[in-house]
């Protein structure tokens, strides 16, 4: 299925403006279809568990710094079907709360903990969400553009 | 020693343990963790009862430094040592995003040369997973075989781009160095030699009554759950399931060549086990044999560096690109604001969706099955942590 | 150290030869702790198998700290992992020695600039006798890391003890 | 030997001394050559070379070892338990030194002829797991206690199969003294106790597979005895570190070491005893003699030790679960199963 | 293939049987390679040679440099770091061996080999080839400070007094440029909305993250490589 089938389907099941679908089709080199943050696990349901479209394997989820905006990137593809399409949601900076896709694919688990890791990206209805790569203890998000690199972690001196 | 307790430790997760669980923290520095992996287990003897995994010990902000290299060439330096043990790989997987994105088209030869490097980087993987795997297993003889034949892989990648581990052989659009004379020779020696060593290491190991016990019926990962995990390469072909990206969602010139993807039977014990995963390695690599013997009768003449672009600036845009890495899906995905540093990288390494499902899959292993278990998941902290 | 805990004050002829005898059981025996990181650890490997054979200088792979004498980090130290590694180093007995294997380890390497996650040499948490440059050294690099630190063993003396 | 140095010294207490510390005459040289000759077979058998930079081909390598453990800081854990953890390397190789009272070197060679040898063998063996415990919990490690447990499981459970290879044994020569058995062994080759013994040819041909298949089971469990790949669970390098011996440094680590490689040759001493003839020689009345059968005897166990570094370095190690199945489940019955047909054959 | 269920009985004495067989099989496989020769290179007195190729330690001619920046720029790492001083007309600082002509004082090339990643991006930017991987692989250092290179030549008096030609060129050039700017200045007030074009072109330009270095040569010479 070419992502525009993918996203007519999409827009038949959810045509109400809410779910924010927003096809970015003509972006160069890989398509998006921008949807809201609120609605994504339903979708994400339908996505999966849909005959046509049976999008069983989450490639990755990313986060992504948009300058004033926080983004979350799902890259999904299909092993029976073998097509392929990219999500993306937005967030404000200041509350960045996107609902988690763990309960559809598990690798969002831990994709997901990344992103909160490393951009501070909350994914409501996370069963775990703990900081992942970076120490418990440790402060601020190293991936968003404004990040500061602390002059100290524990007594140890971060800067060379 | 005298300390009385007197409230019940609590796991990582939050768990309150039972008067007859224990917390044993494996790692990160432990023998059978393969680099700086600490998995926390909550054991009742020798019954694993939950495994909090943690990672991050060897997070080296790689996705960071992409966003400060001055151009695209820069990162794949970097690219390398995420998988240290499949360089060549990752850069491969790079190279091929940063081409759709720039829309270059490499010349055939470089394509092929890439083919045979890349199959090669997965016989000196694989050699590298399964001599360690006999390590966890408890047998050393056969790691040390593995080692001398990946030795001579390395030598052919020394010869072609000067460095035994981390090539920067691939750039965007072509190739460092053109392959030297002897090389093809060499390789086809290789080939000649390393087919009946698969066989030694299949005596030896592979199909000993003892391997066999310790890994058939263990670690069994179902299929659904698998894919649910987002589990790919040899852990989801040794689940049953045929996915192959070099044919599923073909990139480079792999659709030329005649070879098989190995799927998990469960010959030994249940479909998905740790036998089944191992053996999809030891038949993978006979298969790359094939294509490496195929591609090297095939190989074109050309110029391997007449797509290299004087300077890399792509247009605004992302692009996601997978390749098939010896441990699975590795997938780029590269966001350009137009200018020549990259805007956001990030990279999506099987290994650190593969181990995600090790919870799930050991839950009431004995811990020296734990062992087994996550020497099958053939992990590299590199890329989990990057 | 163990049986020798009592120091000389003054070098005589017996010391001196005795220094031969210990440090020379020192340096061809000394036992390496299996302390892989990263990419350094590979080529440690290497080192270890049997193109390069690491054992022809009496170094055996021993899992825990307890029972070795080097310490070969090899890899990138990371903050998370730094106090892991003051740790085990603070498990070895006496005496005790580290090589430091490769860029990262030694200061950072290809990560000094923009890694903030990462121990800009591990020489911030715990004393280091040789450094090994490559990236990652070759493993014949690695092994003549190992002959500096023989030799720098050779001349130890038990009237001054290496300082902890 | 015993009576040469009475009629020398005279009756008094320095023979004893003497006597007693022979065998350690013995242990350290063996344990030195051990060391090197496992690493050297390991290694040429892996296609590379080992200890090549200590004297001729690394020959000295031992001593250095030797040498440098005994230089390193003893550190006992602030946590640990003290006088179980300074105690537990010497009881363990008390156990295992014990038992070379009773190994006939040769005919007139043995620390003490008891009438009761191989009893007070399997008896003073077990000595050893008190030890293994010890040392495990003393340590105050949960790798080390993991450890203790498996070892102390894994001993107790594969003494029922040696001790029924015994009891085979036993039954044929009626006799529990080590040195009685090889001497039912003597006058040749075909006379051993692994091809039937000393009877007539139909017996000798009945009891041969049930004296192989003993041996088998008596070579596996004594495997497992001393703790060596594919039972080497307790020491377990890639689950448990170092298992019991995690904590231990310096010379309580050697005396560890020396231990296992001590421990090493009892098992194969008694297999040479049990099923080859102890000291006899496989010739018959030639080449024997006191030094000869010295020679036959370390020889025949040198053997079994090389054999046991060839198992080592070829296979993987077994589960816990495993181990146990393969000791109660196969080599337990299979044990009873030959102790009753070579208890009709010998009967009949 | 899916595996038949076996008989129990069958099952327990196949177990048995194959554990002894493959045990066996595996020690046939270790005994023959008792007998193999060993692969082992016994480094300090056999070693192997490098292939051509080979990406060790780094060396720079110094005698070629002509300070063009090119092989900091390219490193990923910035473990390069160039210093230099421009030279007047009237000293002549030779030509290197690829027949360029040398126009800057190299006073600091400095390596820090420590924090080098071995990855030979240095050597094909550099346009006169005096940077090179070279197959020398064993410098371990018992201090880490030795591991930074220095491959200048100069001298610390060779420094100054070109550093004092420099500046004074630099100051004779300035005052030159503000006699020009005044001109200039005037004639601007003419042509004021002309002016208000350039300096867009220019902006894109610093895009490029800046060398690290501050003394590093002026623009134009980067853009010319080759």
């Amino acid at each position: 299925m070419s992502p525009q089938e993918i996203l007519e389907r999409l827009t038949a099941k959810f045509p109400d403006s809410a779910f924010g679908i927003e096809a970015k089709l003509d972006a160069p080199v890989d398509p998006f279809i921008k949807v809201s943050p609120q609605h994504i696990i339903e979708i994400a349901q339908f996505l999966r568990d849909d005959d046509e479209l049976q999008f069983d394997f989450l490639s990755s989820l990313s986060g992504i710094d948009l300058k004033g905006k926080l983004g979350v990137v799902y890259h999904l593809s299909s092993l029976p079907k073998k097509h392929k399409i990219v999500l993306r949601v937005e967030v404000p900076t200041e509350a960045p709360e996107v609902q988690s896709v763990e309960s559809v694919w598990k690798t969002a688990n831990w994709h997901e903990r990344e992103a909160f890791d490393l951009f501070g990206i909350r994914f409501t209805g996370h069963s775990d969400l703990r900081r992942i790569l970076l120490p418990y203890d440790w402060e601020g998000y190293p991936l968003r553009k404004d990040y500061q690199v602390p002059e100290f972690y524990n007594g140890m001196k971060v800067p060379y | 020693m005298s300390e009385i307790i007197t409230t019940p430790p609590v796991s990582s997760t939050g768990r309150t343990l039972r008067t007859e669980e224990m917390i044993l923290n494996m790692g990160p520095q432990h023998p059978a963790t393969h680099g700086v992996l600490r998995l926390e287990l909550v054991v009742d003897g020798e019954i694993v009862v939950d495994v909090i995994p943690h990672i991050g010990y060897l997070h080296r902000c790689f996705e960071k430094h992409c966003e400060h290299m001055t151009n695209y060439q820069q990162v794949i330096p970097y690219t390398d040592r995420m998988d240290y043990v499949a360089s060549m790989t990752n850069e491969f997987g790079f190279v091929v995003a940063a081409e759709r994105l720039l829309k270059i088209q490499v010349p055939e030869r470089v394509d092929y040369i890439r083919v045979i490097m890349a199959e090669f980087q997965r016989i000196a993987s694989h050699l590298i997973a399964i001599g360690t795997y006999g390590i966890d297993i408890g047998a050393f003889t056969p790691f040390l075989y593995c080692f001398r034949d990946r030795e001579k892989i390395l030598d052919l990648f020394e010869m072609t781009c000067g460095a035994r581990l981390l090539y920067n052989y691939m750039w965007v659009g072509g190739l460092s160095h053109d392959v030297p004379p002897d090389f093809i020779p060499k390789a086809k020696e290789f080939c000649t030699y390393f087919k009946p060593n698969i066989k030694e290491l299949n005596d030896l190991l592979t199909y000993n009554e003892i391997f066999v016990k310790r890994t058939a019926n263990v670690g069994v990962l179902p299929a659904d759950v698998a894919i649910n995990y987002g589990c790919s390469g040899p852990m989801l072909r040794g689940s049953g399931v045929d996915w192959d990206l070099r044919r599923d969602d073909p990139y480079s010139v792999y659709h030329k060549f005649d070879w098989d993807v190995c799927v998990g039977k469960g010959e030994m014990g249940t479909v998905g086990d740790c036998w089944d995963r191992h053996i999809v390695r030891a038949r993978e690599m006979e298969q790359s044999v094939r294509i490496i013997e195929q591609a090297l009768e095939q190989i074109p003449e050309g110029d391997v560096h007449a797509a290299i672009p004087k300077r890399i600036r792509p247009n605004p845009g992302e692009v996601y690109a997978r390749i098939e890495s010896p441990r699975g899906e590795l997938g780029y995905y590269i966001v350009s604001d137009g200018s020549a540093t990259p805007y956001r990288i990030k990279a999506r390494s099987p290994a650190f969706s593969n181990l995600s499902v090790i919870n799930e899959i050991s839950k009431g292993a004995m811990i020296a099955d734990m062992v087994a278990i996550a020497g099958s998941i053939d992990i590299v902290l590199g890329e989990v942590d990057r | 150290m163990g049986l020798l805990d009592k120091q000389f004050d003054s070098s005589n002829i017996v010391v001196t030869s005795l220094d031969n005898l210990l440090n020379w059981a020192r340096l061809s025996s000394l036992w390496q702790m299996q302390f892989g990181l990263a990419c350094c650890a590979i080529e440690m490997m290497a080192a270890s198998a049997s193109n390069f054979d690491m054992m022809r200088f009496g170094v055996i792979p021993r899992a825990t700290p307890r029972q070795c004498d080097v310490m070969i980090v090899s890899g990138t130290v990371t903050l998370k992992m730094a106090s892991r590694i003051k740790r085990l180093y603070d498990q070895m007995a006496e005496p005790r020695y580290v090589i430091s294997m490769g860029s990262c380890s030694n200061c950072g390497g290809p990560y000094w600039e923009h890694g903030y996650h990462v121990l800009k040499g591990v020489d911030r948490v715990i004393p280091v006798d040789v450094y090994v440059p490559g990236c990652p050294p070759r493993p014949e690099a690695l092994l003549e890391g190992l002959i500096k630190l023989q030799e720098k063993v050779r001349h130890e003396s038990l009237v001054k003890k290496k300082s902890a | 030997m015993e009576q040469f140095l009475i009629s020398l010294l005279g009756d008094n207490i320095w023979v004893h001394i003497i006597m007693g510390a022979l065998p350690l005459v013995f242990i350290l040289p063996y344990a030195l050559v051990t060391i090197y000759l496992e690493m050297k077979i390991a290694a040429h058998m892996q296609d590379r070379l080992a200890y090549m930079r200590t004297g001729w081909h690394g020959t000295l390598q031992p001593f250095a070892d030797i040498l440098k453990l005994l230089q390193k800081e003893d550190t006992i854990p602030t946590a640990a338990d003290k006088i179980l953890f300074i105690l537990a390397p010497y009881i363990v190789f008390t156990g295992t030194y014990a038992a070379f009272a009773v190994l006939p070197f040769s005919k007139a060679y043995v620390g003490s002829d008891l009438n009761i040898g191989l009893f007070y063998i399997v008896a003073i063996s077990s000595l050893v797991v008190v030890g293994l415990l010890m040392a495990g919990w003393a340590s105050n490690n949960k790798w080390s206690l993991f450890g203790a447990l498996r070892s102390a499981a894994q001993i107790v459970s594969y003494e029922i199969p040696s001790a029924f290879a015994i009891l085979a044994v036993i039954m044929i020569t009626g006799t529990m003294s080590l040195n009685g058995i090889s001497d039912f062994q003597s006058s040749g080759i075909q006379n051993w106790l692994i091809f039937g013994g000393p009877f007539p040819m139909g017996k000798k041909l009945l009891l041969f597979p049930f004296m192989l298949i003993m041996f088998v089971i008596y070579y596996i469990s004594s495997m497992a005895e001393v703790n060596r790949t594919p039972f080497d669970i307790p020491e377990a390098e890639s689950e448990l570190v170092q298992g019991y011996n995690t904590e231990f440094s310096g010379m309580k680590f050697a005396m560890f070491y020396l231990a296992e490689y001590a421990n090493l040759f009892v098992v194969s001493a008694i297999v040479t005893v049990l099923f080859f003839g102890g000291w006899a020689s496989p010739f018959g009345t030639f080449m024997s003699g006191p030094g000869w059968d010295a020679f036959w005897f370390i020889t025949k166990g040198m053997f079994f030790v090389c054999v046991n570094i060839w198992l080592r370095w070829t296979l993987p190690r077994l589960r816990v679960d495993q181990l146990m199945y393969v000791s109660w489940k196969v080599l337990t019955p299979f044990a009873l199963f030959c102790v009753l047909a070579i208890g009709l054959i010998v009967v009949w | 293939m899916v595996k038949m269920k076996m008989n129990p009985v069958r099952e327990y004495f196949s177990g048995v049987y194959l554990g002894l067989k493959t045990a066996f099989i595996g020690m046939k496989v270790t005994f023959s390679h008792l007998f193999t020769p060993a692969v082992t290179i016994q480094y300090p007195t056999q070693k192997m040679k490098l292939p051509e190729r080979a990406r060790n330690r780094l060396y720079v001619n110094m005698d070629d440099c002509i300070g063009c920046d090119q092989c900091s720029m390219a490193c990923p790492v910035d473990c390069i770091t160039i210093e230099t001083i421009k030279s007047t007309p009237e000293d002549n600082l030779g030509v290197t061996s690829t027949g360029q002509k040398k126009r800057l004082h190299v006073p600091v090339f400095d390596i820090d080999i420590a924090k080098c990643c071995y990855c030979g991006l240095c050597v094909p930017p550099c346009p006169t080839e005096c940077i090179k991987m070279t197959d020398v692989y064993e410098f371990a250092e018992f201090d880490r400070h030795n591991l930074i290179y220095s491959f200048a030549t100069m001298t610390p008096a060779e420094i100054e007094t070109a550093r004092v030609k420099a500046k004074k060129m630099e100051e004779e050039a300035a005052a030159k440029k503000a006699a020009a700017a005044k001109a200039a200045a005037e004639a601007k007030i003419a042509a004021a909305a002309k002016a208000a074009t350039a300096p867009q072109v220019q902006q894109s330009a610093p895009v490029q993250a800046p060398p690290p270095n501050p003394a590093s040569p002026p623009n134009d010479s980067q853009q010319k490589p080759e």
